[in-house]
């Protein structure tokens, strides 16, 4: 039972967090600007009939009553409906979420592809030529911008040569994979200098210790050395690593979604805060906020599975 | 086809970090006769742990070593080898503390495994027969299933077993240990020890002893050889060192080895401390604490000399030493 | 545990990537389908020839703009985006002409207003159908000024038609008093079409998928997000539309429309602000007569600007010309706070005003602004025009002692703020939805004169004797005086008038855009 | 055995790597190379920022639309923006808000973590639950969000951003020290100071706090990186420093739409700002390496 009730406890942890954080949104956005009202009425209705929309969506009641009403409505799967379109805000944004859920994926994956040999390759060759390429690379590429490196990606790589396309995310599974290598690829610039630095040091560290000494001492060499015994206990701190960096990658996906018109979950909270549009401002910012702590979570059991010595095989 | 299996001569291992260079191994030389277990005694920072090291070629990646290292790789002569031509074929290691020695996210039967399937091409299921039989080997009790245990799992006493049973999965002719009873309570010790002295016999290994307890030394070892300051300074057969000791610093340990019949004035410890690498004083290194130094021993060139057959030291003046009062 | 063994870490990070990337079949089966955009068309597959001409894009025309679509209900909308997309669909009777002064055939295919008679009479179009099948009858014309009155924002502009009656292809409109606004009134997408009794639909569901008698009829929408339209089987001119499909983009920020536009992947980029234009090649720049009135309003519900002699102060510091400069060449000089280039459009009897320094400080010693004053601008952050020309009436303002500081909030924020009078000072600007000068009177009206909270009352008044003026001579009159108020109570000051524009693909055919921005899809035809 | 990390946001704290404490004589001398680098590239940016004034050539806010967006000349370096006003002028003055609000905008968070992982990492129980879960809370929320109630309720402009950076920040710091906290509790030298009596407070702040000082050193420079990018990313988005004020970020992004014809307008800046990143990372990068080794 040991795993599952490391992951129960885990999910258990995580609901009163979620309402937390629904809660805090409530408070947040109930001091913004913008009456609702107004929003789905229109610019030039009269006070009377604002007044009327707001008794008819409960706008006037006290706010932890409709907190309540939200909270109730959201464990039934009901993320209310988007003050403009009336259409139900589950529906807007799941027209959304595969575009980002393509982009973080392709992000990570960059990331993974770009930081695990960089990392593998700075920390064997320690503190020689490589090795201090490869960190100036990343002091670089730590400190550019997101957006600027995407639109100096656009209009030096994607304009001139035509090979990806301006923006947007196409149809065909081709097109998309063109439409999403620039922006993952401005992520993966973004986060791979931390997930290289950590793994470089963690594998380092891992390579001082004796076992390796031991399993050198009996023949394991090269490649085999490096998959079964430095990789696997220098995996933990990177994956971790990697956790932490998605929690800003999301800040990132808004950044990157507009630089490159990409219709994800970042430009559609862009475009729903700019609409004082707050059911959609809300699913929003509930989805961003569990898939922070779901890639939290898979972190965590993943890096317990790797690792033997916590508890929860016990 | 030679006597020896191993043969040392002139190794110096030095270390260079912000523009100071340190040599802890300053110019040893020694050699491992087919079959024999030879000790290497001295106190901590005496080089003995690196001069191992050296011999199977694990040491830090900032270390530089100059010296001919030469082992009878396929029982024919000695011949200079690479590190690489040793791992697994002829030179094993054990260290001192088990828990850091093993790869905590590996099964210690997997571990055990990897010797056979790279060195014999086993698979995977016969070369996990073959770690099972190693481990009831090394005297590990229900092996089957603690093979498939997590280091951390394990005591520390059966922790040095299954490091003992990895080394001896590739079939060495030399056994190199680092202190590999230090870190264990004196009853578990023993059992290491008997462990070791009945492979010896069993397997026909040669085996190199390194430890700081000149007790550990005399019940395992044939051979003794005292380290300071990063030189040999004496050897020789064990019980003609302990009786008759041919070194003021060999000398000095033996009194200050505690055993149940001496009394407590016989008890007399070192004073001063052990030489700093980084500077190390002139001439016999261990004048400065030497009870019967004299001017030209500061000023004097180390050199081995023999004193009788298979009997060497450093010491200029041997004949001065009383011996020991036992 | 054989799970702990066989992972390896590339495995183990390949799995979490692999997990969140989804397969493209998967994406392809969500309920709402997958969301394409502009990169969608078939042929932009190679984007290196250059920019891809429409017409082997199959069929396919994609507009861009900044503002997201405000959803299917006439009386709500807000953006001009949402204006465009309800004539594709929900067709008026009338038409406007490009030159934003005269009216064309819609539904109806000819009309006549008759003020004695109290009558407006319209024929329908031979065939005019609406996209479901069913044929545009004066039933479904009556229906639709049932929903038109009822709407909060626009309901009185209807109140003069008593009612709609007439059989096969006549529809009359009887009127209480003559009105000259309403006419016009009907080429606006306020007017639209909609079939009786939402064909058979409730509310909420003709307005999540609705029906008219436009060229396009909607094949999938989204708030924030793109809106696919097809080509009306059952349009009454089968010629029209050319194009087989229209897509329109919410694109959030201007330097990527303008690569999407540069890359061939969208063919009309709307609204385009002035000082990106010059980045266009100028052949893509598409610019109508001038319309756009940018102003400065000052709040006159609270000091300082509560005193007439600060307004007329302010509106003599503001630096013309630099505005004229900063905005390019297709922005200039002000004439006066009304949208210029609509029916009846006429100039104040008097100059408007012009920076005149001396004057200003003159006025603004004996005004409130005496000893100089803190205030604050409320701008929308997300427009780099507004905060162009906030700078520089920081800067001429300073002048006269008016410190300003900019406040820049979101588009909703702004709104909200503009609305609620909460700030000194507002900068926006705006233009007509239909061609004739009642409509920026409305406008003005709404808006507490441009947030400015100055009374209305006498514009209202202004407004219904525009309506019932029996000769264009009079209505003109009526205008020019509107004009001189303004600049009297100098409530709202334009600080410049120009074009809207849009960025066009140079080969695209039949694309004509009215004054204020608005066109329509089923004119453009793929280049030859 | 080890016990899992609390909840899935503690996970970091198995990332950081033990450092000499701050206290050990000589830590500070013989530093890296790079330490040195990099602190001579912020110092520098740091005079730019004094000397802006005596460096600048022109009045960064003085327009004259005539000679709007001109290519770099004799009088102008780097040119003219939107409004004529001189680019480098401008980029210079600039200094002034994004160094500040740049190592503002990390220094408080550093302070408020520090402090809060103290107390949840020393006194545990429910002070260290309220801390830590407030932390998985922050962590989860969407920064965009907050960033612009911020904006409305204080306002456009560098207050806001520091407090939303602080809101924001803190929370990394938090869990560093309080994993760092628990570790140096468990020392001897602490339970001699409990046994002789000393009060709680005085001990963290006299023993426990000094010795894990470091980990936030080290940190802070990759904070006051990320500050800087924050600051221009949210100008990107409209809600940084509201105009005429000249900031880096907001000129990239004002510059942005005229990359085709005017490219330096964006590129500049935005190499500024990897200059000044690049510099706090050689020293952040410096003191870990001289704190481990």
């Amino acid at each position: 039972m040991g795993r599952f009730g490391f992951v129960a406890k885990r999910l258990l942890q995580t609901i009163p967090m979620l309402f937390g954080i629904v809660l805090i949104v409530f408070l947040v956005l109930q001091i913004t600007p913008g009456d609702p009202a107004r929003q789905i009425v229109g610019l030039r209705a009269s006070e009377a009939e604002l007044q009327e929309v707001r008794e008819e969506l409960g706008l006037d009641d006290p706010v932890l009553v409709q907190y309540v009403r939200y909270v109730g409505n959201v464990l039934q799967g009901d993320l209310g409906y988007s003050y403009k379109s009336r259409k139900p805000v589950s529906e807007i944004i799941g027209e959304r979420i595969d575009v980002t859920l393509w982009l973080m994926g392709s992000g990570i994956l960059l990331t993974v592809l770009i930081s695990v040999p960089l990392g593998v390759i700075g920390a064997l060759r320690k503190d020689r030529a490589a090795d201090h390429v490869i960190r100036g690379l990343g002091l670089v590429g730590l400190s550019m911008p997101p957006f600027w490196t995407g639109v100096i990606l656009l209009l030096l790589v994607a304009i001139p040569t035509g090979w990806f396309p301006a923006g947007g995310f196409g149809e065909t599974f081709p097109d998309k994979v063109r439409s999403i290598f620039l922006p993952a690829l401005t992520l993966a610039i973004a986060s791979s200098p931390f997930i290289i630095r950590g793994l470089r040091a963690s594998i380092i560290s891992v390579m001082e210790s004796e076992y390796i000494s031991t399993a050198r001492s009996i023949g394991v060499a090269g490649g085999r050395l490096v998959r079964r015994f430095v990789l696997r206990n220098s995996a933990g701190p990177a994956i971790t690593l990697l956790a932490i960096e998605m929690g800003y990658l999301l800040f990132g996906a808004v950044v990157i979604e507009t630089t490159f018109a990409l219709p994800g979950l970042g430009q559609g909270l862009v475009l729903a805060a700019r609409g004082r549009d707050l059911p959609s401002v809300q699913g929003y910012t509930l989805l961003f906020a569990l898939a922070v702590v779901v890639v939290y979570l898979v972190s965590d059991i993943v890096t317990a599975i790797l690792d033997p010595r916590v508890e929860i095989e016990a | 086809m030679s006597e020896h299996i191993l043969e040392v001569r002139d190794l110096e291992v030095s270390f260079t970090a912000h523009g100071q260079t340190v040599t802890p191994v300053d110019g040893v030389s020694l050699s491992v006769t087919r079959g024999e277990a030879l000790g290497i005694a001295g106190e901590s920072g005496s080089g003995k742990s690196l001069t191992l090291k050296s011999i199977i070629g694990l040491l830090p990646p900032n270390a530089t070593v100059v010296g001919d290292l030469r082992y009878a790789l396929d029982d024919e002569e000695p011949i200079p080898y690479a590190p690489a031509d040793v791992h697994g074929h002829g030179i094993s290691i054990i260290f001192q503390e088990p828990m850091t020695a093993l790869n905590p996210t590996m099964r210690v039967g997997d571990l055990i495994a990897e010797g056979p399937r790279i060195h014999h091409g086993l698979d995977k299921k016969a070369a996990r027969v073959k770690a099972v039989d190693l481990m009831r080997q090394v005297g590990i009790p229900t092996p089957e299933r603690r093979a498939r245990m997590w280091p951390h799992q394990l005591s520390g006493g059966l922790r040095q077993r299954v490091m003992i049973a990895a080394a001896l999965s590739t079939e060495p002719s030399l056994l190199l240990c680092d202190e590999p009873t230090t870190a264990l309570d004196v009853s578990i010790q023993d059992q290491i020890l008997g462990l070791l002295q009945e492979l010896r016999g069993s397997l026909g290994m040669s085996v190199v002893f390194v430890s700081h307890d000149l007790a550990v030394l005399g019940e395992l070892c044939d051979r003794l050889a005292i380290m300071y300051g990063g030189r040999i300074v004496e050897t020789g057969p064990v019980d003609e060192v302990f009786a008759d000791p041919q070194h003021p610093y060999t000398e000095a340990l033996m009194t200050s080895v505690p055993s149940f019949d001496a009394t407590a004035e016989q008890l007399r410890g070192i004073d001063g401390r052990p030489p700093d690498p980084r500077a190390f004083p002139p001439g016999c290194r261990f004048a400065p604490r030497c009870q019967y130094a004299r001017d030209e021993c500061r000023s004097a060139v180390h050199e081995l000399r023999d004193v009788s057959a298979g009997r060497t030291t450093a010491c200029i003046y041997p004949e001065l030493i009383q011996g020991v009062k036992r | 545990m054989r799970l702990r063994n066989t992972i390896v870490v590339i495995a183990v990070l390949a799995l979490l990537a692999g997990a969140c990337g989804g397969d493209d079949d998967g994406a392809e089966t969500t309920a709402a389908g997958t969301e394409t955009t502009a990169a969608g068309t078939e042929t932009t597959a190679a984007g290196a020839e250059t920019t891809a001409a429409p017409a082997e894009s199959g069929g396919t025309l994609v507009a861009a703009s900044i503002e997201s679509f405000d959803g299917w209900v006439l009386d709500s909308a807000a953006a001009y985006v949402t204006y465009q997309t309800h004539l594709a669909v929900m067709e008026p009777l009338l038409r406007f002409g490009a030159d934003g002064q005269s009216l064309e055939p819609g539904l109806a295919k000819d009309w006549e207003y008759d003020p004695d008679g109290l009558t407006m009479t319209f024929t329908l179009q031979d065939g005019a159908a609406f996209s479901n099948g069913d044929p545009v009858t004066a039933e479904d014309v009556a229906f639709s000024l049932g929903v038109w009155q009822s709407g909060p924002n626009f309901g009185e502009s209807w109140l003069a038609i008593t009612g709609v009656r007439g059989e096969g292809n006549q529809v009359i409109m009887d009127l209480e008093y003559p009105d000259n606004t309403v006419l016009p009134l009907m080429a606006s997408s306020v007017s639209g079409i909609m079939p009786k009794d939402f064909a058979g639909m409730t509310e909420d569901e003709f307005y999540n998928n609705p029906i008219g008698a436009g060229a396009y009829t909607v094949e999938e929408w989204s708030i924030g997000g793109r809106i696919v339209l097809k080509a009306n089987p059952n349009f009454y001119d089968p010629e029209r539309p050319y194009f087989e499909e229209v897509i329109h983009e919410t694109i959030a920020d201007e330097t990527e429309r303008q690569n999407l536009f540069e890359a061939g992947q969208v063919h009309i980029n709307e609204y385009l602000p002035a000082t990106i234009a010059p980045q266009y090649a100028p052949e893509a720049v598409y610019q109508p007569a001038v319309h756009s009135i940018y102003h400065l309003s000052l709040n006159t519900t609270r000091p300082p600007f509560d005193d007439p002699l600060a307004r007329q102060a302010v509106a003599y510091a503001v630096d013309y010309d630099s505005i004229d400069e900063a905005l390019g060449d297709y922005y200039g000089l002000p004439s006066g706070i009304l949208a210029t280039n609509l029916w009846h459009w006429a100039p104040p009897t008097k100059p408007y005003f012009r920076q005149d320094l001396a004057k200003a400080q003159d006025l603004a010693a004996q005004s409130s602004l005496a000893g100089g004053v803190d205030v604050e601008i409320n701008l929308d952050s997300g427009s780099d025009i507004d905060a162009l020309v906030s700078q520089i009436l920081q800067v001429s303002l300073a002048e006269i002692g008016v410190n300003v500081t900019l406040a820049g909030l979101e588009t909703g924020a702004f709104l909200d703020v503009a609305y609620s009078l909460g700030s000194d000072m507002t900068i926006w600007n705006y233009g007509a939805i239909q061609p004739d000068m009642g409509d920026p009177m409305v406008w003005i009206a709404a808006t507490d004169w441009l947030f400015s909270g100055y009374e209305t009352d006498t514009l209202w008044g202004d407004f219904f004797a525009y309506a019932e003026a029996p000769t264009p001579a009079d209505q003109e009159a009526i205008v020019a005086k509107v004009q001189d108020d303004a600049i009297d109570h100098a409530a709202s000051i334009a600080v410049a008038e120009g074009s809207f524009l849009a960025g066009v693909q140079p080969d695209l055919v039949g694309f004509e855009m009215a004054p204020w921005g608005l066109y329509y899809w089923d004119t453009i035809a793929p280049g030859s | 055995m080890t016990e899992p990390p609390a909840s899935a946001f503690d996970a970091v704290t198995e990332v950081v790597e033990p450092l000499a404490p701050l206290a050990e004589p000589g830590i500070w001398k013989k530093m890296p190379k790079k330490v040195y680098v990099g602190a001579a590239i912020v110092l520098l940016y740091m005079l730019v920022a004094v000397f802006a004034p005596a460096l600048a050539p022109y009045d960064p806010l003085e327009i004259n639309p005539v000679d709007r967006l001109a290519s770099p000349s004799a009088e102008h370096w780097l040119g003219t923006d939107e409004l004529g006003r001189d680019v480098l002028s401008r980029m210079i003055y600039a200094a002034r808000i994004d160094i500040p609000i740049g190592f503002l905008g990390a220094l408080l968070p550093a302070i408020l973590g520090t402090v809060l992982g103290a107390l949840a990492g020393f006194y545990g129980k429910w002070v260290d639950t309220v801390i830590m879960r407030t932390a998985d809370v922050v962590q989860a929320f969407p920064a965009y969000i907050l960033v612009i109630v911020l904006v409305f309720a204080l306002g456009q402009g560098a207050r806001s951003i520091i407090i939303a950076f602080t809101v924001l920040a803190w929370v990394i710091y938090t869990r560093i020290i309080r994993s760092e906290v628990l570790r140096v509790k468990d020392l001897d030298y602490i339970h001699a100071a409990q046994v002789a009596g000393l009060p709680r407070l005085r001990i963290l702040r006299v023993h426990v706090i000094p010795n894990v000082i470091n980990q936030t050193l080290v940190y802070l420079p990759n904070d006051i990186v990320f500050a800087t990018l924050g600051l221009a990313a949210f100008s990107f988005l409209g809600l940084g420093i509201p105009p005429p004020t000249p900031e880096w970020g907001a000129m990239i992004a004002e510059g942005q739409p005229f990359l085709r014809t005017n490219w330096w307008l964006a590129t500049v800046p935005g190499l500024v700002i990897v200059g000044l990143g690049l510099g706090l990372s050689l020293v952040g990068e410096g003191l870990e390496e001289r704190l481990r080794a």
